[in-house]
């Protein structure tokens, strides 16, 4: 579904990413693992549009969408849950939500604005508060449910349990596998390793800006070096 | 006298009581961790005890005197130092410059001595940065002496924060989850950090969701839940208390595996 | 060939006065064109120096300093407003470079300044014109409304002072900002001021014509009087109907073509006002006659002198006897460096959207 | 002196309407983009100077206020993809100093294309005044005060109801996050510089009629409109609109039972007195961020 | 290390200094030295509010209020009522620093636009009493202004004034400097980071603000008088909101936090209108184009700009070493 081939990025003349290929089939759940700074913020901004690629290509579904708008990637499905939750402060929660469904119909958008208010009951309480007087953990359920209102066909995830409460954790996880089996392709970066080298189908390693390691999540959790540098064991 | 006293505080946003007649007490040397689901208030206790936001009612004493009421650099004078939640970086300045600015309150500097440059603040100012840099040392920061602020990573920003409410010289240190970010491998320093810390006299206060780091370090915990006091007590009691479970922890499996906490892997917190 | 003579200026020609200094500017460029085209003076091409202060009087003082310093002129035409001479009148005293100012206060020339010279008519002669009219008309409690730019103050201050000896009584003192947008509560109060017979408005640019259509809108009945500030057509034109009937004093040029033909201003300001009329395409305003006036007195001393000189031309200046400009017939002399009397003032009223002579 | 008072506050409301005009220019951008524009005056320039010249041109009004609209419209979005596109990213004083020069060079452009002449409009409908409980309004400042009402009312559904409307907050809000759910934020950033292009444009040829209009107008409308929306609240309509009228009605009231000569300082203590009390206006959002 | 520091601070002032003892070369006649002088001047009042909006983040709108207060305050006490200039100047100066002090603690509670508005209309309110009370300040005409005599002596020729203001510019910028260094300096520059931060570390933001409000509207009011003293004459121009927006451009055109860009804005803003002269009415086109596009092409201003540029040059090699800057967390 993704194929990405050579991707360099910069931020100004310093280099990013220096040369990533990988791919994520249909309906595989991939997790990317690397330390502070070593780039993974970076590559799904790329992903998205949002950073303009120096070098390589990403292709979505065969068809080459490196110079493309991160508009028109939204348009075909390639929705990312930023890191740092990233909310509209002034705006509503609600209105967070329905401009996550900027694109779509306002029918659809209805729909799935109720299924987030189940997945996630404190944003309905909070519905028409601005979403900048919520406290961190709410704040980062409000960047996933608006993320999840575009209709995802692969959905990019930074960091989706960061300051959440064990309990959601485990809900999160709960739910990055349920959507999973909705058939929506992930691509999930956690600094949760474990649980995100457990959930998933395959995983890759990234150390400053290039994948040093990769295989199934299985394996890397047993590798050593993965187990010392990521895992704290 | 009780090091840290908070009674009846409330503080209310709107119609949205975020903390509500809460009621608490700390003793000086310990390890405090305070936990609670999203949105329990947390972070805005922290803002009360540091006078970001002053309480809708209650008070707070501090070593037996009342701060209900001051601004935020009253309670720093007092000896109260915190990290925030979202880094609250001086991103216009170096890393050492950062620090620096924490040792504000024990420089003497008038305006008069500024604009003319007396001897004296020039040694000083030499002083001031000698003993920011050993901060950043002890905080592991060593190779960022001289680095922006706004070039360093998400991690080494995390301890900036630390290196720099240290740098108050507080006999209390609040940390709002100061290992949201960091891998388990980072989380690990951040446990033998704290440790050092109580070693050098400052109780610390912890804000976190990493379970493994909260039973670690703890000597006392305090669990909120909708402003309200849940449960209080040693990490081994809070862990199983039902309602914690129920509130906040999750499934009884995750809460047993963090039974074994000095053995267990501190890796993950989910599953 | 030889070395042309420079004749320098600063102008009002952006700002809030710019109203003023733009065909002030537009003036000199025409007739020093005109005048080269003649051949020049005392067989010398003459060459124009013009820099635009926009009414501030800091860089009126620097402008000044240039032309005397770097461009090294001959005579200098200039200062827009009162400001911006006053500004200068040190500079040009102690550097001794004669100065026309084309300002209309009387601190100007009062007490006099061995080296400035000017060509409008003072503010105070305007209010002595108004109050005579009014006088004549019977009406002696009057009401001021005045902006707050530098003529505006003044020529209120004049009034103020010359009222009482021209039997005038003012009854209230209202004001407006700059860019007012309404002066209907200014004009409200004067209405229900009681024993107001007649209004007088200091005031140029777009304020007066607002005072005017204000004035109208409020039903006002009393007569309104303007001052010289809004000698254009463009006052009548922004006005209106609501012009109708309003008076002021202003000079000749003004009524060019209905002035009778034994003027002897006559063919000066017709003369004046088809040339300027056929270049640029927009209607003549007393200023741009100030200007006129200033260049050509210039030249008129030049040429008295026989040199460009600038002592000689000071001298020559002080000694001008009966030259006819737009303003007036000027008679300098040692104690007036403006050489105007009452007389080159005229009275006229709008009627019928123009311009009349009262007689 | 009861009609006094009713004469004092309805040309406050024409005035303030005229302030409220300019001042909702301003809060579009800034709900945009987080810049203060201070070229907005200028729209107000341009909307009656261009509507002069195209009338002098022959061009019936019904055509010349349409295009004149139009043309400071494309001004607009020449500012924004020349002057303001080029700068994304820096500091919002950095932003502020360019709208200051775009400012300048219209200004300076306006005095090339027309002239520095003052210069009127027809009024609309008629130059006789309507008498209200011993007050009179000319006809025009109906105008201006129904035009600006309906203008409030329909930015008052863009912004509230359409999600177009609100991706233009967000967009000024955070950018990333805007392009992340899918938002053109380039789109959205030229529309806003149009629609509070034509919006100054309008409120210049609202006034033409009754306040003139010349290459300079701009200057002190900007400042007056500026005071409007901050009063009311940056970026909230309905700020803008009773801070134009308050701010109208404080300048009026203090010309009339005051001073004249200190009418617009009067206001301007006033609406300093309001900002100590209300530090973001009456009506500007609060307390949308902690920490 | 303190060796480090000192350097930039300590080439920075000789560079100035050498520049004001050796541009005499180059100036001609007394125009030259009365725009050299205009630069001055205006540098005084730049490197002062860059304190306040460059370094401590707080925009003001208003200076040339305090500009203005430094002007008529001198020149009213010494043309109308007989004082000697420098105590006109000082009484000038001493008022200003008092109505800054009483104005700053509720002004500067209010944040970015409500600063800036809030400012400008302290600013044309000074104004337009200045312009009002005409029976002391000659209204919008303006006034005379007494030269600045010290004891019998006036100082009239612009030669002289050049090196007056000279030293006074170099001792403003050293006072500068050593704020900026010192640990309130660092203080401001918190708090133009982060206001909270700075709070809970123990700085008392408030005090330290107006405490800079003040400072830099001293810087105003000296640089008012000695203009009024220079010029000889004064008028409310210099008192607009048109001339408060000058001098913040300044300021960032030359570059904010940078106490050396605060001088060289002052000085290409001052200089440029005498240079685009031959444009006529090209001249404002002219100006707002270079404005906009030094703005969009040098976005942190000239100097920081030209700095970054150079050493961007010196250290191309060892460039790709260094680490990145990345912003902070989201909100
Ligand atoms: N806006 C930016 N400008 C310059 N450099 C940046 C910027 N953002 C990130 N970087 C740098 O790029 C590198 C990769 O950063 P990135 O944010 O992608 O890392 P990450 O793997 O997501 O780390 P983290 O775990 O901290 O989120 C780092 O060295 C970082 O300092
Ligand atoms: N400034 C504010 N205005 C309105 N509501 C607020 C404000 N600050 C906090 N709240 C509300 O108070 C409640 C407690 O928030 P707080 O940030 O203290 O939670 P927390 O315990 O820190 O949560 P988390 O673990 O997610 O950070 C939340 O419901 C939040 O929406
Ligand atoms: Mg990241
Ligand atoms: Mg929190």
């Amino acid at each position: 579904m993704l194929e990405v081939e050579g991707l360099a990025c910069r931020y100004g003349r310093i280099p990013a990413l220096k040369g990533i290929d990988l791919r994520v089939a249909q309906g595989e759940l991939v997790s990317l693992v690397g330390a502070n700074g070593a780039g993974k913020t970076t590559l799904l901004r790329a992903l998205s549009g949002v950073l303009p690629t120096w070098a390589g290509q990403v292709r979505f579904e065969g068809a080459d969408i490196t110079a493309l708008a991160p508009e028109r990637r939204v348009r075909l499905g390639i929705v990312q849950v930023p890191e740092g939750r990233q909310v509209f402060g002034p705006l509503t929660v609600e209105d967070n939500l329905r401009l996550g469904g900027y694109l779509r119909r306002r029918a659809e958008a209805g729909r799935a604005l109720e299924r987030v208010y189940a997945m996630f009951p404190v944003l309905r309480g909070k519905r028409s508060e601005p979403a900048g007087t919520l406290s961190g953990g709410q704040q980062q359920m409000l960047a996933i449910g608006r993320g999840l209102m575009a209709a995802p066909r692969l959905l990019l995830l930074d960091e989706p349990s960061m300051g959440l409460a064990p309990r959601l954790v485990e809900e999160i996880f709960a739910c990055v596998r349920s959507l999973k089996a909705e058939a929506t392709t992930i691509f999930l970066v956690d600094q949760n390793a474990r649980a995100a080298l457990a959930i998933a189908d395959r995983a890759y390693v990234l150390e400053t800006g290039r994948v040093v390691l990769e295989g199934s999540g299985h394996d890397l959790l047993s590798n050593d070096q993965v187990r010392e540098a990521y895992l704290g064991l | 006298m009780n090091f840290l006293e908070v009674e009846s505080l409330s503080k209310v946003f709107g119609g949205v009581h975020a903390v509500e007649d809460l009621s608490f007490d700390f003793q000086a040397g310990a390890v405090h961790s305070i936990i609670g689901p999203n949105g329990a208030g947390k972070t805005t206790l922290l803002n009360l005890l540091t006078g970001i936001y002053s309480p809708s009612a209650g008070r707070i004493r501090f070593e037996g005197q009342d701060l209900t009421g001051l601004a935020p650099h009253e309670f720093a004078r007092r000896g109260i130092a915190r990290t925030f939640q979202n880094l609250q970086l001086f991103f216009n300045m170096s890393a050492l410059e950062n620090v620096m600015v924490g040792r504000h309150l024990h420089e003497r500097c008038g305006l008069a001595s500024a604009l003319l440059r007396f001897p004296r603040l020039s040694r000083e100012e030499l002083a001031c940065r000698e003993e920011a840099a050993e901060l950043m040392r002890y905080v592991g920061l060593a190779r960022y002496l001289g680095t922006a602020a706004d070039a360093m990573p998400y991690g080494a920003l995390k301890r900036l924060e630390i290196a720099r409410a240290l740098a108050t010289r507080p006999r209390l240190l609040l940390l709002d989850e100061p290992a949201a970010g960091l891998n388990p491998t980072e989380a690990l320093e951040l446990d033998q950090l704290i440790g050092r810390l109580t070693g050098r006299g400052v109780t610390v206060v912890l804000v976190e969701h990493n379970m493994h780091l909260v039973m670690g370090v703890s000597d006392h915990i305090l669990v909120l839940d909708y402003g309200r006091k849940l449960a209080e007590g040693p990490a081994a009691a809070v862990r199983e208390d039902p309602r914690v479970i129920e509130a906040y922890l999750g499934s009884a499996a995750a809460a047993r595996n963090l039974g074994a906490a000095g053995a267990a892997p501190r890796a993950g917190i989910g599953p | 060939a030889q070395e042309p003579i420079r004749i320098g200026a600063f102008l009002s020609i952006t700002g809030p006065a710019s109203f003023l200094g733009d065909p002030e500017n537009k003036t000199l460029e025409l007739y020093i064109e005109k005048l080269n085209a003649a051949g020049g003076v005392l067989g010398r091409k003459l060459q124009l120096i013009a820099y635009d202060d926009a009414g501030d009087a800091e860089k009126a003082r620097t402008f000044a300093r240039r032309l005397i310093e770097q461009d090294r002129v001959d005579v200098i035409v200039g200062g827009t407003t009162t400001g911006t001479t006053m500004a200068v009148v040190p500079l040009v005293e102690s550097a001794q470079v004669p100065l026309l100012s084309l300002a209309g206060a009387v601190v100007i020339i009062e007490p006099v300044k061995k080296w400035v010279f000017k060509t409008p008519h003072t503010d105070r002669m305007a209010c002595e014109k108004i109050f005579a009219d009014m006088r004549a008309r019977k009406l002696s409690r009057v009401a001021l409304i005045s902006g707050s730019g530098g003529f505006d103050k003044s020529m209120r201050g004049e009034c103020l002072g010359v009222a009482k000896k021209a039997g005038i009584q003012v009854l209230a003192d209202e004001n407006y900002g700059d860019r007012d947008t309404d002066m209907t509560a200014q004009l409200t109060k004067i209405r229900n001021t009681p024993g107001v017979q007649a209004v007088l408005n200091p005031g140029f640019g777009q304020g007066p014509a607002i005072v005017t259509r204000n004035f109208r809108q409020l039903g006002l009945k009393m007569p309104l009087y303007q001052s010289h500030g809004v000698a254009s057509k463009e006052f009548i034109r922004l006005s209106g109907e609501a012009a109708e009937g309003v008076r002021l004093p202003a000079a000749a040029l003004l009524v060019a073509e209905s002035l009778p033909a034994s003027d002897k201003q006559r063919p000066v300001v017709v003369g004046y006002k088809r040339e300027y009329e056929s270049r640029f395409k927009s209607e003549v305003s007393t200023f741009g006659g100030h200007a006129y006036d200033g260049l050509m007195l210039a030249v008129e001393a030049m040429k008295a002198a026989g040199s460009s000189e600038r002592a000689k031309v000071r001298d020559a200046l002080e000694n001008v006897r009966g030259y006819v400009g737009t303003a007036g017939v000027v008679n300098m002399s040692a104690k007036d460096h403006m050489g105007l009397d009452l007389s080159a003032f005229r009275m006229l009223e709008v009627r019928k959207g123009d311009w009349t002579l009262v007689p | 002196m009861s009609a006094q008072f009713v004469q004092f506050l309805l040309t406050g409301l024409t005035v303030g309407a005229i302030y409220a005009l300019v001042a909702l220019g301003f809060s579009i951008i800034y709900n945009a983009s987080q810049v203060i524009n201070f070229a907005q005056g200028e729209f107000v320039m341009i909307g009656g100077m261009a509507t002069v010249w195209f009338a002098a041109a022959g061009v019936p009004y019904a055509a010349a206020i349409p295009l004149a609209v139009a043309a400071a419209a494309a001004v607009g979005l020449a500012l924004e993809k020349f002057a303001v596109e080029p700068a994304r990213g820096a500091s919002v004083v950095t932003l502020i100093i360019i709208t200051i020069g775009a400012s300048i060079f219209l200004r300076g452009l306006a005095t090339l294309i027309w002239d520095k002449q003052l210069h009127v409009l027809k009024p609309f409908s008629g130059d006789t005044p309507i008498v209200l409980g011993g007050a009179t309004l000319l006809p025009q400042s109906l105008w201006v005060l129904g035009v600006s009402l309906a203008i409030v009312l329909a930015l008052a559904w863009f912004f509230g109801r359409t999600l177009l409307g609100k991706a233009m907050l967000a967009t000024s809000n955070n950018r990333l996050a805007a392009q992340l759910a899918g938002i053109r934020v380039r789109h959205v950033l030229a529309l806003a510089f149009a629609l509070s292009a034509a919006l100054g444009a309008i409120a210049g040829i609202l006034i033409a009629p009754i306040a003139f209009t010349s290459y300079d107008v701009g200057v002190m409308l900007g400042l007056k409109g500026f005071a409007a929306a901050i009063l009311g609240g940056m970026g909230s309509g309905a700020g803008a609109v009773v801070g134009g009228i308050v701010l109208g009605i404080a300048e009026t009231m203090s010309a009339g039972y005051i001073s004249s000569a200190y009418k617009d300082a009067i206001a301007l203590l006033a609406m300093l007195a309001v900002l100590f009390f209300l530090p973001s206006g009456l009506l500007g959002r609060r307390g949308t961020e902690r920490v | 290390m303190a060796a480090r520091f000192a350097t930039p601070r300590a080439g920075g002032m000789a560079a100035l200094a050498a520049l004001i003892a050796l541009l005499p070369l180059g100036l001609r006649n007394d125009y030259f030295y009365d725009v050299a002088i205009l630069v001055g001047l205006n540098a005084i009042v730049c490197v002062g509010l860059n304190l306040l909006v460059g370094y401590a983040g707080q925009i003001s709108l208003g200076h040339a209020g305090f500009f203005g207060i430094g002007a008529y305050g001198s020149a009213i006490l010494a043309t109308r009522y007989g004082w000697p200039p420098l105590a006109a100047m000082l009484a000038a100066t001493l008022a200003a620093a008092a109505i800054a002090f009483a104005v700053g603690r509720p002004i500067l509670r209010l944040r970015g636009h409500y600063l800036a508005m809030a400012t400008l209309a302290l600013g044309v309110i000074v104004y337009m009493v200045i312009s009002t009370e005409d029976r002391f300040t000659g209204g919008p005409d303006g006034m005379t202004v007494a030269p600045l005599a010290i004891g019998g002596w006036a100082l009239r020729d612009p030669r002289l004034w050049y090196w007056v203001v000279g030293a006074l510019l170099l001792a403003a910028v050293w006072f500068a400097l050593n704020l900026i260094d010192s640990p309130t300096g660092r203080a401001l520059r918190a708090l133009h980071g982060s206001e909270v931060a700075a709070e809970v570390v123990g700085v008392d933001a408030t005090r330290h603000k107006v405490m800079v409000f003040v400072v830099s509207a001293v810087y105003a009011s000296i640089a008012g008088s000695l203009n009024a003293h220079f010029s000889g004459f004064i008028t409310p121009a210099k008192v607009t909101f048109l001339h408060s927006i000058e001098l913040v451009t300044m300021v960032v055109f030359g570059g904010m936090a940078s106490t050396f860009g605060a001088v060289v804005g002052a000085a290409a803003l001052t200089t440029l209108p005498q240079v685009l002269t031959p444009l006529k009415d090209y001249e404002m086109m002219v100006l707002g184009a270079v404005m906009m596009g030094t703005m969009i092409f040098m976005p942190r201003g000239v100097v920081p700009s030209l700095q970054a540029l150079l050493t961007r040059r010196r250290d191309a090699a060892a460039a790709a070493a260094a680490p990145a800057p990345r912003p902070g967390d989201g909100q």
